[in-house]
């Protein structure tokens, strides 16, 4: 009986359990609560994904009112991958959270961050797998509110000002994205998406239609951070705790641009977007100049979570690049990149995670002959740098070849060679931490530092591994984001 | 095309940008959220207003009236509005404990003396 | 309206800012029961033009009532406004007539609303339905985007260090204040206003009582209920002090509110699901489908009014908690 | 055991190695010990091969897919046979040399040096038994990698300057022109497994076929390639047995080997020729031997030119490819074997000559063989191999890539290759002369000119040993033991050259 309702449960556990927390307020009680809740969860992404991949598309409508009078909740093998990136990044930063948020954060309020951190992967949990465009705007805001708690919540006050300003960028995007829902809503009558999609090709000639997927687009870039709308994003991620930032930086802009595939290849699947709107062509312009300003920016930044948070600007790019190439192989592209980024980016933040716990800095100065002070850390740090690179035996790898296949496919060769371009770039500002943490000598009179917890590594190691690990084996994940995208080219919904 | 039709939509419009352009031009961090405020409630009027019929009644059943207006865009401009209250109430905490820490709310005067120490 | 929104631009003092804001919320509620939406118009009434125009006042006081003269950046804004606005404009060229009855939203969804739910659902008040039952996961939803802020408030301001609140201390200083838009006279300990707001608080809280459970037939619900109740103390606070507020209801009561009401509605949806259902199916919670309906959405009613009127109090508390 | 364990055991000895060498870091002697019977090991995996593969045999092993359709696969054949041997029996004899030398000029980070020394050896030897285009380059960007922190071994800025000019050549190179050529290769062909005669066949146009074959061959970095041979001479910074390892056991061959191996197996001869894409291939390797010869002719640096040598005789083994006979794919087999015994003994003897008397310049050299004559000796006939001149076994492959030229009436080949000895006599005969032949200078040089001509000039090697010592005789004996054992191969191999020979054969018979 439980399998028929996985789909409920994925959500409404971490919804539940976010009240629980609250309602403990012991940090340790919570921490707990918020560990089970995470691992539960991945189970049920795992069996979720298991069973989609088997049996095709599972539905599940809420209240039992069938779709379009009610809400429904729709699972593919795309939105059962996105689950299970964010529930295995939930369950993987949580360990390590219980000593990094003691560390940062004061105990009378860790209950609330557990809490908070509940909601936030409610609120993303619902996003990846509704079939509803509007149910996706208020699960949409449950993850943003939550985050810009989360992200307040950092030490330094800057973070206070970083969260005001996502707050304030966030919520113009999610207006624009309910200007657009209400637009296709004018026209349709419907909000449900696999209506919409049947309904959208009879008015896809509409001005009213173009705006309106004129307005998504925008909203939805400003929440996923697309250039030039990626503002908020590095004083985001800069400030706020490492466990937010880990979290965040490897689930929300992905759950975003999960989002932006939904709505580009289910919602308006039936409608041929290259006849009728400019946008693709210009999406892939902007991610391009994502790819090479954030790289770029990022060869000059000293704090290295800025620098790490440019860098996400660039790899965002590079998964819009994916989707923008409309092929199978370049939505595969993308798609394989959401889930390798979200491995090598997590596995970079905890590592800095660690660094805060031990330095409390991430300035690169600071990192002086820390490759011979805390030699696990740092190692899981290059690890994660080589696969920004797309070295060999890294994932970046898979996602740099499966970009660059999909651009000579469709024989786009500046493409593929600005692809690799860039991925050059990032060889420069990942080299940079690599001299100075293992050919710098430790400051003089600098304390003793000794490496991180166990509790803190394990995680990191977890993260660093696995983008080792499907790095060498892809097969399954490729398998996947494949089948992903041949579903979604064809538009079925 | 019926101008008159569109007439109330254009004026929706208007106030949209109004909060719109207070959101991004204003410097005053209490402005900015009024403005994302006026930017929000005008979107919803916008919801309001496509769900209008002409000679419709309040979606509330009752004998002998037939012609309803439509209740979805009433439903969830009620989840909007809540979320815009929520949004709103947050925004003004963390403008709180920005004056705490700086000591303004002008955004321009948030200088940060000290340059990446985090 | 579009007057107000201009003035807005140019106004700097925030207090009128605030106060223009209210008023523009209550126009926007206004035009919202000329299209037929009392519940939004009841809701904006009590959000807009109530609790967010409070809350701004509550930060404003905790912090500059002034705002300085705007950047010299607003062309490239301006530019930015235009070119939306137009897009804007440019889209509703396709779109249906205002009120137009054939438009597509009115033939496509919502016929089986309007046309079935009596049957299906047995509620008179069709909104009511729609947002407790047929998209009843959006209000769970929204019920916890509340939560969130609530919590995230407490997160962000809650418990700092026992200071003198503001509104407590905004009692004393109020006298000092000659030309504030504060509602001053609201705040002053006047024997009138204490024996009359006494005298209004049952009625208050019995009128939120009647809203919460005559949302199924007119306009209302656990929303605008929770609303209500939390504003009765708001009042209660504003009046004898925030202080005396805190006592009456104190904050693990508070809290435990909060929480509950999320936790009943998520629940119930739960145990539709244990009783064979779907998540959040109550036509299994009785024997009969229509009173299994009403027997869930007057519960998760409840729970909304719950979360909704301790966020409230939450909320309003913990700003009126801080200090200059 | 059956040849698929045995493929993958000589990957992961090496690996197994590095990690025994980590946990006995501490103690130097076990850690020494480690690296040898490590080096010994894989050496007898490779070696056991070796029947099977001149039976024509092909020992196979797939390790797994990594891409739908690729997968991590290996396979040996002669070529790749002979690289592994190369590579496999050089480690021995460099471990035994590095031992000495590490030890005699007191360097530090020793563990982390043999760490990576042995990661390095087994992505050489991935590279060697690679069945297709990705897992070549799979494991020529571990190899790059795994040799950075032995080319920024000193730490010093001037090492990590050089450490940025070799990772950003290399790396640059590779993902941004060998990893779109892969890819490139991958969407023409729907392969990309080294098969006889190619895989593009019919399946790209000429100017298609060009273009990727510049790809390639600028892209393998490695190759030292004008314009993409900086990273050699910068890499010199690096301790002595790490150039002994760039130069002749690893590095570079793996970068000619893969521009052979992609020439054979993914263009094929007989394709390339057909198409007629290729020729400025010639060129531009008869371009670099020759300007590079030029360059070494004017280095003072012993390792400096050295290190120009070997960016020379690269291309020597491009060009013989680029001739494209069975008889010049012989020759370029040939030339990689010879040039990494040759290279190796040349290292090998600067080497030694800095551990005994930290000299570093040719012309600090005089009257040394007097007291280092196994190391001047040694020097002398890897000098003879680098020129070509017998009984050394340098001869026999220029001798063959000479006659190929002929044959395929290549005359700007053959010119080149005439033209390169005289500049090889002219860069390499004065020093051994100079070593034997010309008195030692009176004046034993404790300062002034010829001291401070080493500072400016010399590639970088600190001179934090205190006053140079005068009285020297001869390196460390497993120094000298090792560069006496590569010369005597080099001797060796011109008497006894079958084995070679008959790889070098087969590989030809693949190729025609």
């Amino acid at each position: 009986m439980i399998a028929a309702h996985l789909p409920a449960l994925q959500v409404v556990v971490p919804l539940i359990s976010a009240p629980l927390c609250l309602l403990l307020r012991r940090p340790g009680a919570a921490w707990t609560v918020a560990l089970a809740v995470s691992w539960f969860a991945l189970a049920v992404a795992l069996s979720l994904l298991i069973e989609v991949s088997i049996g095709g598309p599972v539905s599940y409508p809420i209240g039992d009112w069938a779709a379009p009078w009610g809400i429904e909740y729709r699972v593919d093998q795309v939105g059962a991958l996105v689950l299970v990136i964010v529930t295995a990044i939930g369950a993987v930063v949580m360990p390590f959270a219980g000593a990094s948020v003691a560390h940062e954060i004061a105990s009378d309020r860790a209950y609330l961050f557990y809490t908070m951190y509940l909601l936030c992967l409610t609120g993303l949990l619902g996003i990846a797998i509704t079939g509803d465009v509007f149910n996706l705007f208020v699960f949409l805001e449950i993850s943003s509110l939550s985050s810009y708690v989360l992200i307040s919540m950092g030490q330094d006050r800057r973070a206070l000002t970083a969260a005001y300003n996502y707050l304030v960028m966030g919520t113009v995007g999610a207006t624009f994205y309910v200007i657009g829902v209400g637009m296709m809503y004018m026209m349709t009558g419907t909000l449900n998406m696999a209506d919409l999609a049947t309904r959208l090709p009879a008015v896809a000639d509409t001005r009213t239609i173009l705006m309106a997927l004129a307005f998504l687009t925008v909203g939805l870039s400003l929440k996923l951070a697309l250039f030039p709308l990626h503002t908020w994003l590095p004083n985001a991620y800069t400030y706020a705790p490492s466990v937010v930032t880990a979290f965040l930086a490897a689930t929300a802009t992905k759950v975003a641009v999960y989002a932006f595939i939904r709505v580009y290849f289910t919602v308006f699947g039936e409608v041929d977007l290259f006849e009728i709107a400019p946008m693709v062509p210009i999406l892939m312009v902007l991610a391009l100049a994502g790819m090479f300003v954030g790289s770029a920016v990022a060869i000059f930044q000293n704090n290295l979570k800025r620098m790490l948070a440019y860098s996400s600007i660039a790899q965002i790019g590079y998964m819009v690049l994916g989707l923008s190439f409309a092929s199978v192989t370049g939505l595969a592209g993308g798609i394989i990149h959401l889930f390798n980024h979200a491995l090598m980016k997590s596995a970079l933040f905890l590592a800095l995670g660690c660094v805060v716990l031990r330095l409390g800095t991430v300035h690169i100065d600071g990192l002086r002959g820390l490759g011979r002070r805390m030699p696990l850390t740092m190692a899981a740090f290059v690890v994660g740098g080589l696969s920004l690179i797309g070295v060999p035996l890294t994932v970046g790898f898979i996602s740099k070849w499966y970009l660059v296949q999909a651009a000579l496919e469709k024989g786009w060769w500046p493409i593929a060679g600005l692809i690799v371009l860039s991925s050059l770039l990032a060889v420069i500002y990942v080299w940079r931490v690599v001299e100075i943490a293992y050919f710098r000598p430790a400051p003089e009179g600098s304390a003793a530092v000794e490496e991180a917890p166990i509790f803190m590594l394990a995680p990191t190691w977890i993260m660093a591994g696995a983008s080792i690990y499907f790095g060498i084996d892809a097969t399954a994940t490729l398998e996947v984001a494949r089948g992903a995208a041949e579903f979604l080219i064809k538009g079925a919904p | 095309m019926d101008v008159l039709g569109l007439f109330n939509y254009w004026i929706v419009i208007v106030l949209m940008m109004i909060g719109f352009y207070i959101v991004i031009s204003h410097g005053n961090l209490v402005k900015k959220v009024v403005g994302l405020n006026v930017f929000q409630v005008s979107v919803f009027v916008f919801f309001i207003s496509m769900s209008k019929v002409r000679g419709g009644t309040a979606p509330i059943l009752e004998e002998g009236i037939e012609v309803y207006s439509n209740p979805l865009p009433h439903v969830l401009i009620l989840t909007a509005i809540v979320v815009g209250v929520a949004t709103t109430a947050l925004a003004l905490g963390l403008v709180v404990r920005i004056r705490d820490a700086y000591g303004t709310i002008e955004a321009d005067e948030i200088i940060e003396p000290e340059e990446d120490g985090a | 309206m579009v007057a107000i929104g201009l003035t807005l631009v140019r106004l700097r003092d925030l207090f009128s800012v605030a106060m223009l804001f209210g008023i523009f919320s209550l126009l926007a509620a206004a035009l919202y029961v000329v299209q037929d939406a009392v519940d939004v118009a009841f809701t904006e009434a009590a959000v807009g033009a109530g609790i967010s125009t409070v809350l701004i006042l509550a930060t404003l006081a905790l912090t500059t009532s002034e705002e300085k003269a705007p950047p010299g950046r607003a062309l490239g804004a301006l530019a930015v406004v235009l070119v939306t606005g137009a897009a804007l404009i440019y889209g509703t060229l396709d779109m249906p007539a205002y009120g137009d009855p054939a438009a597509p939203i009115h033939q496509h969804v919502v016929p089986r609303y309007i046309e079935r739910s009596a049957a299906e659902i047995g509620v008179p008040n069709i909104v009511t339905s729609v947002l407790a039952s047929y998209r009843g996961y959006d209000t769970l939803g929204e019920v916890t985007v509340i939560f969130t802020a609530a919590a995230g408030v407490l997160a962000l301001l809650g418990r700092r260090r026992g200071r003198v609140g503001i509104v407590d201390s905004l009692q004393v200083r109020q006298d000092a204040r000659k030309d504030g838009e504060v509602p001053r006279s609201v705040l002053a300990p006047k024997p009138i206003l204490r024996v009359v707001s006494k005298l209004l608080m049952p009625l208050i809280l019995l009128f939120a009582l009647y809203v919460q459970f005559h949302g199924d037939f007119g306009p209302g619900g656990g929303f605008q209920a929770g609303v209500i109740f939390g504003s009765a103390f708001i009042l209660y606070a504003l009046i004898f002090g925030a202080h005396n507020a805190r006592q009456v209801i104190p904050a693990a009561v508070r809290r435990a509110g909060l929480g509950a009401g999320l936790l009943l509605y998520a629940l119930v949806g739960v145990a539709g699901l244990l009783m064979g259902g779907r998540y959040l199916n109550y036509a299994v919670l009785a024997d009969e489908p229509t009173h299994g309906q009403h027997l869930g959405i007057m519960l998760i009613e409840f729970g909304v009014g719950t979360t909704v009127a301790a966020a409230m109090i939450i909320i309003f508390f913990v700003f009126s908690g801080q200090d200059r | 055991m059956s040849d698929e364990t045995t493929i993958l055991l000589c990957i992961a000895t090496p690996l197994a190695g590095a990690v025994l060498i980590a946990i006995t870091g501490s103690r130097p002697n076990l850690r020494e010990a480690v690296t040898l019977v490590t080096a010994g090991v894989v050496f007898g995996l490779v070696a056991s091969l070796f029947p099977q593969v001149l039976d024509g045999g092909r020992p196979a092993a797939i390790m797994g897919e990594m891409l739908p359709g690729l997968a991590i696969a290996f396979e040996v054949e002669p070529l790749g046979m002979m690289f592994a041997g190369i590579a496999s029996f050089l480690w021995i004899v460099t471990s035994v040399y590095s031992i000495g030398y590490m030890r005699g000029h007191h360097e530090h980070n020793q563990t982390r040096f043999y760490i990576y020394f042995a990661v390095a050896i087994a992505s050489a030897v991935g590279v060697a038994f690679a069945a297709n285009m990705m897992t070549l380059f799979v494991f020529y960007e571990v190899l790059t990698l795994s040799t950075f922190p032995l080319v920024t071994h000193h730490g010093t800025d001037e090492a990590k300057r050089a450490g940025r000019v070799y990772l950003g050549i290399l790396l640059g190179t590779s993902i941004g022109l060998q990893f779109i050529a892969v890819i490139w290769t991958w969407t023409l062909a729907g392969t990309l497994d080294f098969t006889e005669g190619g895989i593009l066949r019919d399946k790209a146009s000429p100017a298609v076929v060009g273009v990727l074959l510049a790809l390639y061959v600028f892209g393998i970095g490695k190759a030292a390639v004008m314009p993409f041979h900086r990273w050699l001479p910068a890499a010199m910074v690096a301790p002595t047995p790490v150039s002994a390892l760039l130069h002749a056991v690893a590095v570079v061959k793996a970068g000619v080997f893969t521009v052979l191996k992609v020439i054979v197996y993914i263009f094929g001869f007989d394709f390339l020729a057909q198409v007629a894409s290729g020729n400025w291939l010639l060129y531009v390797s008869g371009f670099t031997i020759v300007a590079a010869s030029v360059v070494a002719l004017r280095s003072d640096n012993l390792k400096r030119r050295l290190a120009y040598s070997t960016v020379s005789q690269l291309s020597y083994v491009i060009m013989a490819a680029a001739i494209l006979t069975p008889l010049s794919a012989m020759g370029a087999a040939l030339h990689i074997a010879t040039h990494a015994f040759g290279k190796i003994t040349l290292f090998f003897c600067a080497g030694s000559i800095l551990v005994a008397s930290h000299k570093t310049l040719v012309s600090e050299l005089d009257g040394i063989g007097r007291r280092m004559p196994w190391t001047m000796a040694a020097f002398a006939i890897g000098a003879f191999s680098m020129i070509g001149i017998p009984p050394t076994v340098g001869f026999v492959s220029k001798w063959y890539i000479l006659r190929a030229a002929m044959e395929a009436e290549q005359t700007f080949a053959a010119a080149v290759i005439v033209l390169s000895t005289l500049l090889n006599a002219g860069y390499f005969l004065p020093i051994v002369y100079a070593a034997f032949f010309r008195a030692a200078p009176a004046e034993p040089a404790t300062a002034g000119g010829p001291a401070l001509g080493a500072e400016v000039g010399n590639g970088g090697l600190p001179r934090n040993h205190g006053h140079r010592r005068e009285g020297h005789g001869e390196a460390p004996l497993t120094v000298v033991l090792a560069l006496t054992v590569s010369a005597a191969g080099i001797l060796f191999l011109f008497f006894f050259p079958d084995l070679p020979f008959a790889l070098a054969r087969q590989l030809a018979g693949v190729a025609g």
